[in-house]
């Protein structure tokens, strides 16, 4: 099977899609680039270049570049996807959603259900998560909690090409409206990918590594911090279990719980601030659910209750590390 | 302009009902019978008429809070509509959404929206499906003067002009935002003029003359439909009651209430009609007598019906999940 | 001691504050109303009446309405906040924080710390949350949760007008930002509040109710059906006690903690959806450090994974009620 | 229009610092010295420099992501600022915010911003801030054109009118947001035309002369000050660079690049200060020499400087907590 990145993954998502339905249509700032310039169109191809040569294929009726104006193109993919289309949005970094979430939280998100499901609102918001490329404390944030707390939307954390590409096309797929949280850190990373189209259903997790002693769910780029702790962990015969969620909302209650009643030990590893955090959402299910299994303190590794700082000290410090991984782990295991 | 003689009857019915509807509305709220809070649009009927009478089911519009009206002007069926508001299980939203919410995707209209400034960019989207579906159909915004100063619709302004939708921007200036007036709260001279500025042919009309309402949406639809772009109409319109029913109105004086209920579209209406000759008065006392009879029936099979069942409390929260 | 209502604790609270403190300024949405009108000024006073008075006593330059823009007057209060003004700004309703989010969690959240310390934002930011009213899903919302994931926010959600008047005073005294949760259903609500004014530091609980046997946290109007409920099983000898945390942030752990080591069983109450909730994070907090004190699984009683819906038999269902509170305190008592 | 010979001096040591300041945050930037993301003001520091020659400290600025020429302009200190862009510990902000977020606020510098269309409700509040304090100070925005089309934007001028505060709306329009050029995303004919509408004078001027931007802001002062209100100036500036360091500008031509550079608002300095036969060359000749030692100095004490203590990571989230 050919390799290939996370970014050409999505980019291949999204385009197959757009061949297979003619009603799906992209939607953001610099997505194609150039409009309105002196040089070329498909300029940026998305800032990171994730959507670079759709509009070459589909033409700018279909590949829309719009001005720096969240509310507005945000609001009207989201009236677009009531009404016809298969819009899949671009909010190109995930802190923007302070200027556009009145269309995603009390618009999108509740349609249906104010309309008493007579809507249906097939909408794909892709945006950039995470920290990593300091580019400090508006452009590094996660908010995955947030969405994951909004009833009506459905949300998307992939951490390998090949789960963005199966999980993508199964979110433009999805008649509800799906956040699509891709991790800027992961863009380059490589695996072997289908050229063919599949989809990966919503609320399946998957252990990319299998233990008895701990679990671990980590999520979104924590997912390979996760596995390197478990192989280093493996050489000591502490076997761990890496679960990865792929989405939160829906969330696979019992994947976690079903491992959990085999080790009897959960560390949540989740790249956000700890308060109202999955991190914590995770370890109430497992109290309430799984209390009977648990033989430990549910640990949580997160970053700390402050923002996402600049300096590339502090940020290294202010991600969970799979340092601060291993230490829960053997906190957990008494060692 | 060319209004058929069956347009003007049923411009007339629509007005009306939503006249009616509003006051049988203002009653059984008063009478503890509807649940929450209610918006009327008295006073306003010949804008949100004369703006929807050109539009078909395909044609989109979204509304706000005061949403009773358009959802009648578009065509909307008044007994789930009341049901809706009475909070039953036949409501046309089930009973979820009530009095601020009030949708129904078939007649094309895509809610009422409980967020000021919440539906202009969902309405450039549905504008945006017309272009994409080339079906030469229009969506239009019905927009408030308080909430023609909110960031969304300015963005969605730009945002029409920008990508040549085809959009309407319906801006109804009945002169307040809640208890805030408009000399205060607007910066402009009229939301016509700064909607202008934006790079669309924008108009301020008489928005309880239906006529002209109507005549000015034709020239956006012909607009829109020849692939130029959004446009705005800016209709002068003041509402009979309050902002809310049992607001005391303190904010406005009686002397400009009266002047409102004066200038009342559906007796402007009337006497245009009979100066133009077409349709025999007695037509529309008919009218009156069915849409009477039609509020009557729409409230009592409100009143009759069964609140929704417990256990639609958790569904259509997702198509699947 | 005078009796006076949850209203009117907050008003006196804004109106003390303006006296002894010329800089702090009211802002919002008919705050005052009539402004631009043929009628009397001080029309509304505030849609509930809350700030009716203030512009009598302290004149427009002082209590300012605002046109229907939230980001720009939220924004103008957070940027006032930090060159010379203390403003108490309203939200009319917590639902409308979509369309000024970013003024809130980027900005005036952040600045101290994106400055390394160089800005104070004395701000607050009173609103109206909850159900109960038959306001639907844009007007019924809690959404208390998002802000306590937000660092650099304070979150404070009064249950009582003894504690609305004094964590009132505290919040327009404190130089961070203050998020200031006010209940629909409390504003007629009375008690004996003193007529002088006083302060209630943050991150301090109280128990409403002592008990042994159980724990229940409870936050805003909740308050009061937990007391119901533990009044109503004291008459069987079930000793409940009942946390009212009163800030989600900072949060008293100390006091769950204490609570737990001494009754081993939690029942979390939350007029919230579950997900990354309040409900769940106190939840993990107990699962992490309180889980040796555990007897029982951690029980939440929170609204469903849905909006709120308008219907009243819809909406009652909705609503954490007593008798899903008493259900999760027996079926934590085993009984 | 009345500039002093020293006012005229400082207004070129500024551009100069700009200038410099810019092409050796390149240079450090693509020899990996500087982390993160970089967006240079070269090109645009006559729009900068005239709009804050006519401000004190006790006048309040805000910017945007491209915030290191607006922070030189108003007086902030480039040796905190570039060890601040290097992310160390003596940075003016301590290195917790680096290029996207520095700010002085003792210098009246109220932050960069990295959110578009950030800025304008926070300099509208430091308006109201002024004229509460009676101090007859006013409050600058700088927003470039894409950011002009943010609804926060368009709410903060109707809300600066509506409250006659003193803020002034510089709008740089460079003729592009990122990749995406003016003609396309503005549906407006110009950036003042659309401010004009929200009801304050606006005007639109060379982004690249001096003097003709520090002309219209003194107007606009002089509007603030005698309590009339905000006033709108669009400043006309192309970049030098692209939109962040490393941008390969592929939606923007050579020749246009090249007749950006021809239009160097230093150059064009020197000729109108030559021509007045004011101050004498020679000693801008000497400004640059003293800005050149500046910068290096500056580039030496941060390279030398160490990086923040991690126990600085939980601190001034909050003042107490
Ligand atoms: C974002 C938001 N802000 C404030 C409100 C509260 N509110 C409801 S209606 C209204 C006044 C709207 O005025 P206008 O747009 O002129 O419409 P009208 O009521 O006059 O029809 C306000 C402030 C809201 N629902 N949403
Ligand atoms: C709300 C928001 N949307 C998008 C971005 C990404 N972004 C950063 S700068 C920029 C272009 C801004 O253009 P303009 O306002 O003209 O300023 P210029 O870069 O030309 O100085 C964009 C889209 C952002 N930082 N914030
Ligand atoms: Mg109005
Ligand atoms: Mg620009």
């Amino acid at each position: 099977m050919p390799k290939k990145s996370y970014r050409k993954a999505i980019n291949e998502a999204i385009a197959q899609e757009m061949r297979r339905d003619t009603t799906v249509v992209v939607i953001g700032e610099d997505v194609a680039g150039g409009q309105g310039g002196t040089g070329e169109i498909d300029a940026y191809g998305g800032v990171l270049g994730v959507t670079k040569g759709l509009i070459g294929e589909f033409g700018e009726d279909r590949v829309i570049d719009t001005p720096i104006t969240e509310s507005g193109f945000i609001g009207m993919a989201a009236g677009a996807a009531c009404t016809g289309l298969r819009p899949v949005v671009e909010l190109m970094f995930v802190d923007f959603i302070g200027v556009c979430f009145d269309q995603i939280f009390n618009q999108a998100a509740k349609f249906r259900y104010m309309f008493g499901g007579k809507a249906r609102t097939p909408l794909v918001i892709r945006s950039m998560i995470g920290g990593g490329l300091r580019a400090a404390a508006q452009h590094s944030q996660t908010l995955h909690s947030i969405f994951t707390h909004v009833p009506g939307l459905k949300v998307v954390m992939p951490s390998s090409p090949y789960d963005a590409k199966g999980l993508l096309i199964q979110a433009i797929r999805d008649d509800d409206p799906v956040i699509f949280l891709e991790h800027k850190t992961l863009y380059d990373i490589e695996e072997d990918v289908p050229d063919g189209s599949y989809t990966i259903p919503f609320g399946e997790a998957t252990a990319t590594r299998e233990g008895d002693d701990v679990t671990i769910v980590a999520l979104s780029a924590m997912v390979h911090r996760a596995n390197a702790v478990a192989d280093k962990l493996a050489k000591e015969n502490i076997s761990v279990e890496v679960i990865d969620p792929r989405t939160t909302s829906p969330f696979d209650e019992h994947a976690v719980l079903e491992s959990i009643s085999r080790t009897g030990r959960l560390v949540i590893v989740d790249e956000d601030t700890p308060r109202c955090s999955m991190a914590s959402d995770i370890a109430a299910l497992a109290a309430e659910r799984g209390f009977s299994s648990l033989t430990a303190p549910v640990l949580r590794v997160t970053c700390p209750h402050t923002p996402v700082p600049f300096s590339p000290t502090l940020e290294d410090a202010y991600m969970p590390s799979a340092a601060r991984i291993e230490t829960a782990v053997r906190q957990c295991l008494g060692s | 302009m060319q209004l058929t003689r069956n347009q003007l009857l049923e411009a007339y019915r629509r007005m009306k009902r939503i006249r009616e509807f509003e006051e049988r509305v203002h009653a059984e709220f008063s009478r503890g019978n509807i649940p929450g809070f209610c918006h009327l649009y008295a006073g306003q009927e010949a804008s949100g008429v004369g703006a929807c009478i050109h539009l078909g089911d395909l044609d989109w519009i979204a509304s706000t809070h005061r949403g009773h009206g358009h959802c009648i002007a578009k065509g909307c069926e008044i007994d789930g509509m009341m049901s809706e508001i009475f909070g039953k299980d036949r409501g046309v939203c089930r009973g979820k959404g009530g009095s601020m919410h009030i949708a129904d995707l078939s007649k094309g209209m895509l809610g009422a929206n409980a967020i000021v400034g919440g539906n202009p960019p969902l309405v450039i989207g549905a504008a945006l499906s017309n272009k994409a579906l080339r079906n030469g159909k229009v969506a239009v915004s019905f927009t408030g003067d308080g909430g023609a100063n909110q960031g969304t619709t300015f963005e969605s302004m730009n945002l029409a002009v920008v990508l040549k939708l085809p959009a309407i921007f319906v801006l109804e200036n009945n002169g307040y935002g809640e208890g805030t007036g408009f000399s205060y709260h607007c910066g402009a001279k009229s939301l016509a003029e700064r909607a202008a500025a934006f790079g669309m042919p924008a108009v301020t009309v008489d928005g309880t003359d239906f006529f002209a309402v109507a005549e000015a949406m034709r020239d956006a639809i012909a607009r829109a439909q020849a692939g130029k772009g959004p446009s705005a109409i800016e209709t002068i319109c003041p509402r009979f009651y309050g902002h809310f029913v049992g607001d005391p109105q303190l904010y406005r004086s009686k002397a400009e209430i009266e002047i409102a209920r004066k200038n009342d579209p559906l007796r402007k209406f009337r006497e245009r009609v009979a100066e133009m000759r077409i349709v025999d008065l007695s037509l529309l006392d008919v009218i009156d007598q069915e849409v009477a009879q039609e509020i009557e029936d729409a409230v009592i099979a409100a009143s009759a019906a069964s609140w929704p069942d417990i256990g639609q409390l958790d569904t259509d929260v997702y198509v699947a999940y």
